[in-house]
């Protein structure tokens, strides 16, 4: 288990390599200037020409790419060309609020999904089946932004909850009223996936031999739902979910700049805008790195639930 | 076609008065997309305490169907009508799904045939014991563990108490099974019902799994109804036997009548077909054609279209399950086969 | 016996199961060094419990897989590859449901060979197709139906005639009857002999059941984790096993005569992990006769006569009769009339 | 030869089947209808609509809905209706050739990594690099590199899209690669080429085809998602992703202009979905 | 006085009646969220964007400039209508007769927020650090060009000059003038700005957090202020938090609620519910001038043919953009810059600019054009397709699509493509385009023909490309004036000379509106560099 967790990040490694030149690469041929940004609307020749040196960007690409590389192997993945605030501070400054976003939006959905999939793959054909499948459908057809305005109407007319920004952490009394419209949007991105996919799995674990065994031995319902069919079906949840922060992420992009959310997502799409390189790239290989994580975790946790996958 | 069961008294033995499971006219429909699907076709069965009764059946006999009846777990989509199905004389038809969850597991048990799917794959083998004994009696863990160990122990697993901190991927397929057995007798129930436990085995291995059912049967006093469709196998375990084609019993005898003077067709074929009754060298015998789909079944006969004696009333009337001699009965026009055909030809 | 049509020696393969860097190098050896040879128009059998190698062996025969270490001769030449090979060795495999394309029709499936090796032009793949259907015993109407509509029989039937069409000299049947009714095998398992009888074509029939491999086969290979451990004449073998693993295998195949097995010669415990073989003989942690030089001495497999064995024992250890329990009588008489009234209705 | 009329047949068979299948099955019935409501409203609509979706009359600007202009008029006084139309004509073209792309890409991917066992690793490190960009990412980040077009755009979504679609194909095609006729087609000495089209990809080309059909309610929303973030299709093009994001602006003073957009992105996106559910639930039957 | 490096949304407006209505009222249903008030003593202001440093050398955002006026001083700075040079920092100060030397006496007893006394070294380290070559420093244009900076003692700088700046004391009031702390500067480095700034303003920078807010606090003791400008000092509010919210919509609900004071960034279509709000107060500077224009680049096909340039001056509608897309808060415009500042010569031929459709169809068939199958105009085979740059932001994207709208009418293709606020300053230097749309602000005429069309200015910010020897000679004419009336007379000329050639077609002028809830007191906004709230001096709570 030890070697193949070791060459599971081997290979996550790898992957990051790659992350890291893709984002170099693609940063590189971006068509702002950030010199030409910083010197703004007068900025004469001269002026621009003085802060490209004085950045490095007169540069070779492949200079600047391994510069960067060893500065990244060194912890530091430099400081903004906007700002010059230290990049990983930025991030990190913002991770916990994407964080905390991530996990309402979770806190909510996942179970919701879990429970409306048991329902629906129990009543498997019937009425509530279609409600929960309709339900999930139309979660993962809507558009995350029209579902964020919507509750910024919402908000505003109803004068329901705050729609704007975060007072602070999420768990005291003045910071959770933020996070409840963003994370209602968000959450709703994983709704239909894990709904969906216990219904599926489930069903599956229903028909499963060993859950025929059980219902032979004399176990109830509830048992046989729970304590056997759900428990191997927890599985592909537990990857689905895993695979799923990609999309949250995703859609963080989204409701963060919709709701104002300070987070990693709208760092990013700001700092690819703005043509901030370092700190374009630091975003990137910072959610990058967060999915590679926690598909590892999840890789891990698959392995703790799964005896099957241990030690093979 | 509306059974009768007056031609199908059940005589099988009367030393045994009080059989303990009782099936008269067992009928099994599935609702599909194509419409309903008759999987058991007025199938009568008794089984005394203590007997093997061996149920023979090619794919798609109705088999399967037959032994998750009995245990009450056919899917939702199946409709079960019969006239009369008791265990220990109590109605099965009319039990609560409660009731029916008591009995489960202490009157009467089951083991399958992939013990590689038959085990919950994320719990330990040890645990799964004592969750069937904990679901039927009130002890605590500790000691349904020790009870869990020594039941294991008594299926011939080597260092039991080790295989039971084993999930079952880390077992061999024979262990699986002993396994399997092991928490199927934990309660010793009066029925076993074992549904081609050995086709998933190999040879050597399916020969210990054999007689290790039928020891702990006999030291138990568990009456077993063992599916299989080997005729080799039916012959090592079953005291009675009976024949089920596309859903309907054709056949029901001691073990050794039938083996010796098999009065249907289908059994004559199915034991005419083995390799072992024909010479070498020489073609062999086999039944021509296919099981029939069971959504479009043959009037009359459903083996009619197979059979070589076919013909007449054969083609339009169901054959009755009717004695032939005394415990040994066949769903033939042609029953008894020799004295009825062996001048003809 | 002339010239061998197929001779192996000293195959050996190896499959590596690790995956990744850091995981250790695990090498199955699937195969250890198996000489066989296969003649002119004879059904050798290959036979063994699950993981014996038995079939990987037929992969590697048909081509499919490469040999580790090892020589295949074909007709005393070294035999072709891809389309060439595929004229001389062709396989029927085990899953009738698997080895056909669901996507192409029974006359596609049969006309595909027959029109790549150039057997048959599109306008005589039709008849082609037709007279294959018949060699397999299936009406011509099939040709239009794809295999889902098909039983398993007649599937399996589709997969000789297929199997057929390039005129091979040599069929792999690997396990090609087993996932059939029981009242279907003896279809396929006639048709097979049938074929062999009038196109002459050799077989290698890969089996686990005993019972059916002692009626076809001409010669039998006993198979024990990668080794072969006694091969020879289906007759001799059968009747005088001198291997305690094929003593063990005959003994523990049930017999459909009630209270025929009393003395059975009961194995313990199971096949090992081909991962962590036993010293010495293979064999021996289950042998009830294995001794100290078996812990230590790989056996070979030699033999005088037409029986090879590999057991150091196969000389001392008392011989083993095999009595075929007859059928009662009246039993054998009903199955005269069947097989009687079926031959009056093939006939008719 | 016989496959001419037996391929027919089938075809026809299975129109047949799928009419009777969808006449079963409500939801199939009313996702159908909607998307060609959608499509019609997307094709035909230009056709029909008395307005020019690129004339501006700036003084009618976000009027709310009336008898003239039925959705009222957008921030640069147009006909909202119209610009719907021509805007669900760029979005739907956007998806597909988006989908269409990654299709090809990440299909044929798919299917080599899974022929080819020694290309597997490689290929299947590449799409990891590119699964760890959650796609909007992707796409936001090659939309900028490339800058706005149509091109860049396309192949924006087709580069997120075609990770999924790649892991997907290889998926389906190592189930068949498994089966025992890809070895039957090997033994009888077909070449590789014809291995791959006949047997693997006419076996593995429907958990494909279901995937690419979820897969486009995905690039429907991702190419509204870039539309929405600024990153689309330039003015006046309409697309349903900007004109909601030009109609955020104003949200509060007509929010008609946002909503009808995104409604249509979701009206488009939400057939898909369901049709995509529906080939995936029958997939699942016929797999149990 | 210039464009500043900000998006168009956050640009303020001239207050007047709306022509029609916003039909509905969203501002008291957004008032109850449940927001936090700001606290006793803190005034919380608005805004949609941060800056990229508070350093006065090295950023030209408006975002920039609006924290450091409050946390730094300037030597002087202009009376409300922006035509009278005040004291700041300078108590007063001498030009020479050349108009090459002006010696600045400073005030005394003004200390940086350290509590160190500022002096004329600071001055001298200031301008040296700005003015020092190669660094990455901007604007240093409006220091003129400089001979020397001195201290001759302790309160007095002496700033030579090479050659005469007539515009000198106007730009010294902007806040690139701002006197930093130089040692602080030398010591952070990088960093200065971003980790902390030591100035001498009213306010002293408490904390930075990017994205998000900027607190100042109260410099106590702070005196120096002009009062000519309100209160001279201390400040009456403790703490001033400026408070990031990116979205303009979202922005509007927090002024009724109290959680902001007041702000200038909210969008125009909320202005109107605004005025139907008695709790929100409507606050317009004095003077303030910023002018919307559409340049033309010389430099290009088409482009360099004047008649084609007047001929898409014709073809847009200013006044339906001024209506429409600004609300009706802003003046459609015909001049490059605002009638009544400094300089403008009042018989300046604006005609070129006017709507007229038909007029550009009459002046491209004398230029040779014809009318082509596909309804485009075409010369010599070449279709008039021209392009255009714009902002990616709401306004700019809605301006760019009128401009195309209004030119397709008369057939002119048109391409938009807009960029980022940050992209464009890179893309505007580049040959790739025809029309670009631009907003800018200044104090008189003369400063804004320094800004953008001197040719030393090419390609950025004279964008135009226009390189044109007697503007070149007009302008040196004006900057060299000792005498009011020489410069206004060169300044005249070339602004008449300048809107002859159609350079742009001017759209509309616009002033900041300052929207401040019910906590604060009224106050006048500043109109100088568009940071409405200044030195943050007349900011109080009521």
């Amino acid at each position: 288990m030890a070697g193949r967790l070791a060459h599971r990040l081997l290979i996550s490694l790898f992957v990051l390599l790659g992350v890291l030149l893709v984002g170099f690469l693609m940063l590189q041929v971006m068509p702002a200037d950030p010199a030409a940004a910083i010197a703004g609307a007068q900025g004469t020749e001269a002026e621009i020409e003085a802060i490209r040196r004085h950045l490095g960007l007169d540069k070779p690409v492949m200079v600047q790419f391994a510069l960067y590389l060893s500065r990244v192997v060194q912890g530091d993945l430099g400081q903004s060309i906007i700002n010059s605030a230290s990049v990983f501070e930025q991030i990190i400054g913002a991770a916990g609020p994407t964080l905390e976003l991530m996990c309402a939006a979770m806190i909510w959905s996942l179970p919701l999904g879990l429970c409306l999939g048991i329902v629906a793959a129990l009543r498997r054909g019937g009425m509530l089946d279609r409600v929960v499948m309709a339900v999930s459908v139309m979660g993962v057809s809507i558009p995350v932004f029209w579902v964020g305005l919507l509750l910024v109407q919402f908000a505003a007319k109803t004068r329901a909850f705050p729609i704007q920004g975060r007072a602070g952490p999420i768990f005291t009394p003045d910071g959770f009223p933020h996070v409840i419209l963003p994370a209602t949007a968000l959450g709703l991105i994983l709704l239909g996936p894990v709904a969906r996919m216990t219904r599926t799995t489930l069903s599956e674990a229903l028909n499963a031999d060993h859950v025929r065994t059980a219902r032979a031995k004399g176990a109830g319902p509830v048992r046989v739902v729970l304590g056997h069919a759900l428990r191997t079906a927890l599985l592909p949840i537990i990857t689905l979910v895993g695979l799923q922060v990609g999309s949250l992420m995703g859609g963080a992009v989204v409701t963060e700049t919709i709701f104002s959310w300070p987070g990693v997502g709208r760092l990013a799409v700001n700092a690819i805008t703005t043509g901030d390189y370092p700190m374009a790239q630091g975003a990137i290989l910072f959610l990058a790195t967060a999915f590679i994580l926690v598909n590892v975790a999840v890789d891990v946790l698959s392995e703790l639930a799964d005896p099957r996958l241990r030690g093979r | 076609m509306k059974h009768m069961p007056q031609d199908t008294m059940l005589t099988t033995d009367i030393t045994r008065p009080d059989p303990l499971l009782v099936a008269q006219g067992l009928t099994v429909t599935f609702a599909t997309d194509q419409g309903p699907l008759r999987a058991l076709d007025a199938v009568d069965l008794t089984l005394a305490p203590g007997e093997t009764l061996a149920v023979v059946g090619e794919s798609g006999s109705g088999k399967s169907v037959l032994s998750l009846a009995l245990m009450g777990l056919l899917p939702g989509t199946a409709r079960i009508e019969a006239d009369s199905l008791t265990f220990e004389g109590r109605d099965l038809t009319a039990i609560t799904e409660r009731d029916f969850r008591a009995l489960r597991g202490t009157g009467m048990s089951m083991i399958f045939q992939e013990p590689a799917t038959a085990l919950n794959p994320v719990r330990r083998i040890g645990d799964q014991i004592v969750e069937a004994i904990r679901l039927h009696e009130d002890i605590p863990v500790r000691k349904a563990r020790t009870r869990a160990i020594e039941a294991l122990a008594a299926t011939g697993i080597p260092a039991p108490a080790e295989r039971a901190e084993a999930f079952p991927h880390q077992l061999s397929g024979g262990m699986r099974q002993r396994a399997l057995i092991a928490m199927a007798l934990v309660h010793r129930p009066r029925l076993l019902i074992a549904d081609e436990p050995t086709t998933a085995l190999d040879v050597t291995v399916q020969a210990q799994i054999l007689d290790l059912i039928r020891d702990l049967a006999r030291e138990t006093g568990t009456a077993t109804l063992f599916i299989t469709h080997d005729m080799g196998v039916v012959a090592e375990m079953a005291d009675r036997v009976a024949v089920l084609y596309a859903g309907r019993l054709v056949e029901t005898a001691p073990s050794a009548a039938l083996f010796s003077s098999p009065e249907h067709p289908y059994t004559v074929g199915l034991l005419g077909s083995m390799p072992q009754m024909n010479a070498r060298g020489e073609p062999m015998l086999p039944i021509q054609g296919t099981v029939p789909d069971p959504r479009v079944m043959p009037p009359g006969c459903h083996f009619h279209p197979r059979c070589p004696f076919a013909a007449g009333a054969c083609l339009t009337d169901r054959p009755a399950l009717r004695q032939v001699r005394p415990g040994q009965m066949s769903a033939c026009h042609n029953a008894p086969l020799i004295e009825t055909l062996g001048g003809a030809t | 016996m002339t010239a061998p049509l197929l001779e192996l020696r000293g195959i050996r393969k190896e499959f590596n199961l690790a995956r990744g860097f850091f995981a250790s190098k695990r090498i199955l050896t699937a195969l250890d060094g198996i000489d066989l040879a296969v003649g002119q128009g004879e059904t050798l059998a290959l036979v063994g419990e699950s993981g014996c190698g038995k079939s990987t062996l037929g992969r590697i025969v048909a081509g499919l897989l490469p040999a580790t270490v090892g020589t295949i001769l074909f007709d005393g030449d070294q035999p072709g590859r891809g389309k060439a090979r595929a004229r001389q060795i062709q396989i029927v495999m085990q899953d009738p449901f698997g080895a056909l394309n669901p996507k192409m029709s029974v006359g596609e499936l049969i006309a595909e060979p027959a029109l790549l090796h150039g057997l048959a032009t599109r306008r005589t793949a039709p008849a082609r197709v037709a007279e294959l259907l018949r060699l397999v015993g299936l009406p011509e109407g099939v040709a239009q139906r794809y295999p889902h509509a098909l039983s398993g029989g007649q599937r399996q039937r589709v997969a000789i005639a297929r199997a057929l069409a390039t005129d091979p000299k040599l069929i792999v049947a690997d396990e090609a009857v087993s996932a059939l009714d029981v009242s279907v095998q003896a279809q396929i398992a006639n048709l097979l002999k049938e074929i062999q009888a009038r196109t002459g074509v050799s077989l290698l029939f890969i089996s686990h059941g005993l019972s059916l491999v002692h009626h076809i086969s001409d010669r039998v290979a006993v198979m024990y984790l990668g080794r072969i451990v006694e091969e020879g004449p289906a007759a001799d073998l059968f009747a005088r096993p001198r291997h305690p693993y094929t003593r063990a295998l005959i003994s523990a195949t049930p017999e459909p005569v009630p209270g025929a097995a009393p003395d059975r010669l009961a194995l313990t415990g199971e096949v090992p992990s081909p991962l962590a073989l036993p010293t010495g003989c293979r064999f021996r942690t289950r042998c009830p006769h294995a001794t100290k030089l078996c812990a230590e001495v790989d056996p070979p497999l030699t033999g005088e006569g037409p029986v090879r064995v590999a057991c150091h024992l196969a000389d001392s250890l008392p011989t083993y009769h095999v009595q075929k329990p007859r059928p009662a009588a009246r039993l054998q008489s009903a199955i005269d009339l069947y097989r009687a009234a079926a031959a009056a209705q093939t006939a008719a | 030869m016989m496959s001419d009329m037996s391929m027919t047949e089938v075809a026809a068979g299975s129109a047949g089947r799928t009419w009777r299948r969808m006449r079963a099955n409500p939801t199939m019935l009313i996702a159908v209808t909607v998307l060609l409501a959608v499509l019609l409203f997307a094709l035909i609509g230009p056709m029909i609509s008395p307005y020019d979706p690129y004339e501006t009359a700036l003084r009618m600007r976000l009027k709310p809905p009336s008898a003239a202009h039925w959705l009222g008029t957008d921030s640069q006084g147009r006909d909202l209706a119209t610009r719907l139309m021509y805007g669900a004509r760029t979005t739907l073209m956007l998806g597909l050739a988006g989908v269409t792309f990654a299709a090809l890409v990440g299909g044929t991917i798919g299917l080599l990594a899974a022929f080819y066992s020694r290309l597997d690793n490689p290929l299947m490190r590449l799409v990891d690099v590119m699964l760890s960009f959650p796609s909007i990412l992707f796409g936001l980040s090659l939309a900028a590199m490339m800058g706005p077009g149509l091109d860049s755009l396309i192949l924006a979504i087709g580069l997120s899209i075609m990770p999924g679609i790649a892991r997907i194909s290889r998926g389906a095609a190592l189930s068949v690669m498994a089966q025992d006729y890809i070895d039957g087609g090997r033994v009888i000495g077909l070449p590789d080429r014809t291995l791959m089209s006949r047997y693997l990809l006419a076996n593995a080309y429907a958990p494909i085809l279901t995937y690419t059909t979820l897969a486009f309610g995905d690039a429907v929303l991702l190419a509204a998602a870039l539309g929405f973030l600024g990153l689309g299709l330039q003015p006046p093009t309409a697309e349903l992703g900007s004109i909601a994001a030009e109609g955020r602006s104003f949200l509060f003073i007509a929010p008609h202009v946002s909503f009808a957009a995104s409604a249509l992105i979701f009206l488009i996106v939400l057939p898909v979905n369901m049709l995509g559910d529906a080939l995936r639930d029958a997939a699942d039957r016929r797999a149990s | 006085m210039n464009d500043f490096a900000v998006a168009r949304g956050s640009l303020g407006m001239r207050a007047r009646k709306p022509s029609r209505l916003v039909p509905f009222a969203l501002t008291a249903a957004l008032a109850a969220a449940p927001l936090a008030v700001s606290a006793e003593g803190t005034v919380t202001l608005g805004r949609t964007l941060d800056a990229d440093r508070y350093d006065p050398h090295r950023s030209s955002a408006l975002a920039a400039a609006e924290v450091l006026q409050m946390i730094g001083d300037t030597l002087v700075t202009l009376s409300p209508d922006q035509k009278t040079v005040l004291p700041e920092l300078a108590a007063s100060w001498d030009v020479s007769e050349d108009g090459l030397t002006y010696t600045f006496h400073l005030k005394d007893g003004v200390t940086f927020c350290d509590g160190k006394p500022f002096t004329a070294n600071d001055v001298v380290g200031t301008m040296d650090r700005w003015l020092k070559p190669d660094a990455p420093h901007v604007s240093t244009w409006r220091a003129g060009e400089v001979d020397s900076v001195t201290a001759a003692d302790d309160l007095t700088v002496v700033y030579k000059l090479k050659v005469p700046s007539s515009n000198l004391l106007y730009q010294m009031a902007n806040f690139n003038f701002i006197m930093i702390d130089p040692d602080q500067a030398a010591a952070l480095g990088d960093d200065f700005g971003v980790t902390g700034f030591n100035g001498t303003g009213p306010f002293c920078l408490d904390s930075w957090k990017p994205r998000d807010e900027v607190v100042l606090t109260k410099h106590d003791g702070y005196n120096w202020g002009a009062p000519e400008l309100g209160n001279a000092g201390p400040a009456y509010v403790d703490k001033v938090i400026w408070k990031i919210v990116p979205e303009a919509a979202t922005l509007v609900a927090t002024i009724p609620a109290g959680e902001v004071d007041a702000s200038y960034t909210v969008p125009k279509w909320a202005i109107a519910q605004f005025e139907a709000d008695p709790t929100v107060q409507i606050l317009t500077p004095e003077s303030s001038y910023r002018t919307s224009y559409i340049g033309f680049k010389t430099s290009r096909p088409f482009m360099d043919d004047i008649r084609v340039r007047e001929a898409v001056a014709h073809a847009i509608d200013q006044e339906a953009q001024a209506e429409a897309l600004y609300f009706g808060l802003a003046q459609p415009t015909e001049s490059y810059f605002a009638k009544n500042v400094l300089d403008y010569p009042a018989d300046t031929d604006t005609s070129a600019f006017t709507y007229d459709p038909e007029k550009t169809k009459e002046l491209l068939t004398e230029a040779g054009f014809t009318m082509g199958a596909d309804g485009i105009w075409e010369k010599d085979g070449q279709p008039l397709k021209l392009t255009y740059y714009g902002f990616n932001e709401a306004l700019s994207l809605d301006i760019g699509q009128a401009v195309q709208g209004d030119l397709a009418k008369v057939g002119i293709a048109l391409d938009v493509e807009n960029y980022d606020s940050t992209a464009i300053w890179g893309k505007l230097r580049e040959e790739t385009y025809d029309l670009y749309e631009m907003s800018y602000p200044y104090v008189s005429a003369g400063d804004a023909l320094n800004l953008y069309f001197n040719s030393a200015s090419i390609p950025s910010p004279n964008r135009m490309m226009w390189n044109d020897p007697e503007t070149d000679k007009l302008m040196a004419a004006g900057n060299a004036a000792i005498t009011p009336e020489d410069r206004a007379a060169a300044f005249e000329e070339l602004t008449r000379h300048v809107h002859e050639a159609v350079l742009w077609k001017p759209t509309v002028e616009e002033t900041p509106i300052v929207i401040a809830g019910p906590r604060l007191e009224a106050f006048v906004p500043a109109g100088l560099s568009g940071a409405v709230f200044d030195s943050g001096l007349n900011l109080k709570l009521k």
